[in-house]
């Protein structure tokens, strides 16, 4: 049988163990949190694997994304090591910040991950700068800003949009609309029903899509990632989807419709769709998907074991890494 | 007066009181109501940590989820209340001051004075503060310094349920901008609360403890780690004078000043980062009104001079400590007999 | 001759009035400061009178308006008094401000003119508040935010657009384009080309006037104006206008075209304009608008020789109105 | 080393030098080029004043003009510089950081001990600080505390031509983030300056002046008011150590501990807003760590607690001047006597 998706087998693959991957990331913190193993806020990407991981498929590590409060996601899809993400969320040394960030701050610039940003909005500005180094090299970098349906009502958002459009910058935002703002919804928030019109008021193209259908992302974010990297400038990228657990941890979720949780895991899970297209086109079997969500449970394991046993950070660590030692 | 209510009660109560006195008084913040165009329950959140949960039963569209957009709605609280309404805006951290900040410092603050007095801004703004919160860097800064250094803005920062009730009731029918500082950790602590309305003004400290050996001078949660030391510090002989300034701006001086006369000796205790904070600012002004009464150096308490660090053993060792604080006493103490 | 205007005489001559206070208080000032005898930073808002008027012609003193650095047009059409501003402006005790403001800082809220602002777009959070106090009134009043082409890619602006919106706010938003942001050039750093594709992108109506034509601006105004008030919510008003002088006083203006600020005065000025309309309509004469010519030089030399009189204010006067006494 | 030059010039020669030697220097801000889309002349304006006059003629598109959006160029020069480049952006007053602060004190600031110090952020802020200009009171402040108060900047602010030159070639190849604060009312002044390239370390005071009797530590424009102040006071027999800090952050604490050890008298003056300043930061250090060298009350020099007025009456009042610190100096030296 033919394969009649944009991608070999071989990436299909590498494309469901990194949503895999995020899922269980994911599941796996949210037992952990509840159990109260894990210190601070978490918020949970579970649901919006597709996005991400359609996105990033198209991304070298001389691209740079810059993420959000909720960025397990977008850094296991750009590359980050899953153990020290891990070790980072439990504060502990080897973390990707050595404990000192925590999950809203993980980061790693040498993946060309700028950082999870407990700001809302502030990584657009700072993306608009790595697409202007990526102008200044010259070697067809692009830079993607992550911003949630409520943060792209921030300012610093907005101006971005602006910025990146005047200075025909190679950048791209994705919103990531999953349709709340912790409990607020994005439809009272957010004036307008369609981000293409935002777009289109900053002099840029838009494009919404099902952010749960990762071949529909895939191929609109390749299509705006080309155009960029060709010098044609910024576009913006809605992506449509859903948040399977509440902003945080710890949410109860009251805000929600009755049934829309059951509805939302029944017919929006994106690695369920996923499942069902490559098996359906016979490229990939079910077995062989088993196989790979087998791997990346021990893998997670494996990951939470490490974090558990890595040694904490002492008050040397405490006045270290502020300001660079000349 | 037996009833014990905390923080987070005393605040949604003294908003409860002052919205049904005074309809000019309205709340808006970022899911302060909750659920606002979701399909589930109304009222959902009540604030992230729900402190303003019930309020919208009773009041209705007189509390407003905003967009994430802390500049346009923090602003929109300044302008309203230069038009007649007395607005209590909620930053969800302090730590996002840094995307509203002009509305507040260059626009709330500085009206009166380039109006020539014909002006009045009746905003309070009211943020969490502080560590403790495993929220890492730019969710657990205090920054009550950065408000403080600017004129036109009053800066409370309340430690009890008591003082929160009666401060925050002032602060709302002060004619100026009031910064409401809450620190996160102490929500949940408990304490006597009156239930009729009552108002603390912005500009007398308080007397926590009384002690003849030296001056701890604080306010917010490390009143409550003086108050610990103290303790320990008391099995040594030691007696401190506790004050809790409460009102960082204005400041109640006087009353600073006269603990050290009394004392001879002062320790400033602060949870905000070293430079240009509230312990060097009381410090400062010690040295330079009441040099002839001190014995000895100065000590002041604070965090190291980096960012709030994740690791819950790192914050630990972040926040200044009972211990720390007992070090410093006995070091002024020791200082002054050399 | 019958009145094809939507305004009657008597109030064409009250706008004609408006307009050329509002010039001659420009031009006096220019001649003054050149002299020395101003300081600080004075931006002129000669050649603009026209929207201000027109617009400010359907307000009440209910009505509330927030202005920028270049306020000087809004606070007259909006009736500060002439005396009051221009003793502000020396620095003089009896001005709006009794000499701590200056021009930046002109205000009288007690004419619904909430401040002339130093601080590109701050206006418009302010305005939302306006209208939001104006909501709780329920007497129909409106607020309208001024902001210049280049403060409209101010984040501060922008947010406040979508507030606007979805609070449905009677707020008005008027983008002043005069073409350039001190010395660059809009179309450089607007990404958009018309301010009605941004309006739309915050769910907004917009649209877009002459803003040298006193009667484009009063209709289209009056039109955005009345919906407000019946609860419609707000709009984007983009008046594409001209500026006679420099930035400030003491550009060289060397970024402008050759040419372009002869063609300004000569084709573009709406005094001249609205003069030629009414008088080609036979509704106003020649004569009588030169009358108000000779009153306007007068009450304008007036004022400088009133705010020259007045007193300085003095060391007592340095440490009071920070805060309200108690 | 006869040449003279002005501030303004010197900001311009370690720009043009620094650009000339690293291409990874890049300059944005608003106006910095000037005319850009407009139908006249390129490189119209060089900055509001002309301080980068004649760059775009030499480098082109490595000066960048920019949108009135601060927070998102100021923010793009931080993501720039995490990515390998080494921008220069220009915040034309200092006054404009309330719509772009959250970029430099959460983000640029933060990075590096967030990410467990994995990044580098080598940007450069510039801004205009200070009063003078009859500019009122939102292109007036000084606001340096605000910047110095924050883990992971560095505040420089320079008070002469030489030491402009030299902070800021240092300060643009730091690979730490630099508010760089150039006073507006000094940009005329003149002095000695090589034409070659060199640096000046960031930890560094200067005493721009020796004396015994007291010491008068300060930055910026108050400099020149102390200097003033100095000549006064020698008249009369009085002689200052001048403590020019420079850097505001990092500090040159040891400088100042030694001139209050050598004098045992300290005068601060700041033209920052008094509460939380940095004449507040230094006396508190100094009273804690230099107590006993001290012989008299610390008096602090700074304007009042106000807004900057406009009226140039008010203004100058506003402004500490040099008879108000030769006040202080008497004042403190006096004290000590009594
Ligand atoms: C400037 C700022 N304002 C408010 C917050 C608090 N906050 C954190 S996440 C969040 C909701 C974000 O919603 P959205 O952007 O839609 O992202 P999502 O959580 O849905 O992924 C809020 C209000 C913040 N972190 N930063
Ligand atoms: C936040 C902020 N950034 C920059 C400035 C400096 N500034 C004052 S006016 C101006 C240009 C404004 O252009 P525009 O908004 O088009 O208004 P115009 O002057 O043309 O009326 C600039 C950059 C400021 N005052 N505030
Ligand atoms: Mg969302
Ligand atoms: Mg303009």
């Amino acid at each position: 049988m033919t394969n009649p998706f944009p991608l070999s087998k071989d990436d299909l693959l590498k494309c469901y163990r990194t949503m895999r991957t995020i899922r269980e990331f994911e599941e796996r913190l949210h037992v952990d949190f509840s159990r109260g193993d894990i210190p601070g806020f978490v918020h949970l990407y579970a649901g919006e694997e597709a996005a991400a991981t359609g996105i990033m498929k198209h991304l070298n590590s001389g691209d740079r994304i810059a993420s959000t409060h909720r960025g397990h996601g977008h850094c296991i899809s750009k590359g980050v090591d899953v153990v020290a993400m891990m070790k980072e969320i439990y504060g502990k040394k080897g973390g990707t910040g050595n404990g000192k960030g925590g999950s809203m701050h993980i980061a790693d610039l040498s993946m060309g991950m700028m950082g999870a940003n407990g700001i809302l909005g502030a990584g657009a500005p700072l993306v608009c700068g790595a697409a202007l180094a990526a102008k200044f090299r010259n070697k067809g970098e692009v830079a993607i800003s992550f911003v949630g349906d409520g943060a792209s009502n921030q300012g610093t958002f907005l101006e971005s949009l602006n910025l990146a459009a005047v200075w025909n910058l190679p950048a791209l935002f994705v919103v990531e609309n999953n349709g709340y703002a912790e409990s607020t919804a994005r439809d009272y928030a957010t004036a307008v029903d369609s981000y293409v019109d935002r777009a289109a008021g900053f002099g840029m193209p838009g494009i919404t899509v099902d952010g749960t259908d990762f071949f529909a992302v895939y191929e609109a974010a390749g299509e705006i990632i080309q155009r960029a990297r060709e010098g044609g400038g910024p576009s913006l990228l809605e992506c449509k989807m859903v948040r399977f657990y509440g902003h945080f941890e710890g949410d109860a979720q009251t805000y929600r419709a009755t049934g829309e949780l059951d509805d939302i895991r029944a017919n929006h899970d994106c690695l369920k769709k996923f499942g069902v297209q490559v098996t359906a086109a016979g490229v990939i079997s079910a077995a062989e998907l088993q196989a790979i969500d087998q791997q990346v449970l021990a893998v997670i394991e494996d990951a939470v074991q490490q974090a558990k046993a890595a040694p904490l950070p002492t008050l040397a660590d405490l006045t270290t890494d502020v300001y660079i030692s000349y | 007066m037996a009833r014990k209510i905390s923080i987070k009660q005393a605040v949604n109560e003294a908003l409860d009181q002052e919205m049904a006195r005074d309809p000019a008084v309205i709340c808006m913040g970022e899911d302060i109501v909750g659920g606002t165009g979701a399909g589930g329950e109304a009222d959902a959140w009540g604030g992230v940590l729900g402190v303003t949960k019930g309020l919208y039963a009773k009041y209705g569209d007189r509390l407003m989820d905003t967009p994430l957009s802390e500049s346009a709605y923090i602003g929109a609280a300044i302008g309203a209340a230069a038009c007649g309404m007395r607005p209590v805006a909620e930053l969800m951290f302090i730590d996002f001051m840094g995307v509203c900040f002009d509305q507040i410092y260059n626009q709330a603050a500085k009206f009166r004075y380039m109006f020539g007095g014909k002006a009045e801004t009746p905003v309070v703004i009211r943020a969490m503060v502080g560590a403790g919160f495993r929220a890492a860097a730019q969710h657990s800064q205090m920054l009550t310094p950065l408000f403080t250094h600017i004129p036109g803005l009053k800066v409370v920062c309340p430690s009890t349920p008591y003082d929160t009730k009666g401060l925050l009731i002032q602060s709302i029918r002060d004619n100026d901008p009031v910064i409401f500082c809450e620190h996160k950790a102490l929500y949940g602590i408990e304490g006597e609360v009156p239930e009729a309305s009552y108002t603390i003004p912005l500009s007398e400290a308080n007397i926590v403890r009384e002690g003849k050996h030296c001056s701890i001078v604080t306010y917010g949660l490390m009143v409550h780690r003086s108050l610990e030391a103290a303790a320990t510090l008391a099995k040594e002989g030691i007696e401190v004078d506790i004050v809790d300034l409460r009102s960082l701006s204005p400041l109640d001086l006087d009353t600073v000043l006269d603990s050290v006369t009394k004392t001879g000796r002062l320790v400033c205790v602060d949870e905000a980062s070293p430079r240009c904070n509230i312990a060097t600012d009381i410090s400062a002004q010690v040295a330079m009104q009441a040099f002839s009464a001190l014995k000895a150096q100065i000590e002041m308490v604070t965090p190291p001079h980096t960012p709030v660090p994740f690791s819950p053993t790192l914050e630990d060792l972040y926040i200044p400590s009972a211990a720390q604080i007992a070090a410093a006493v006995r070091k002024t103490i020791k200082g002054g007999q050399a």
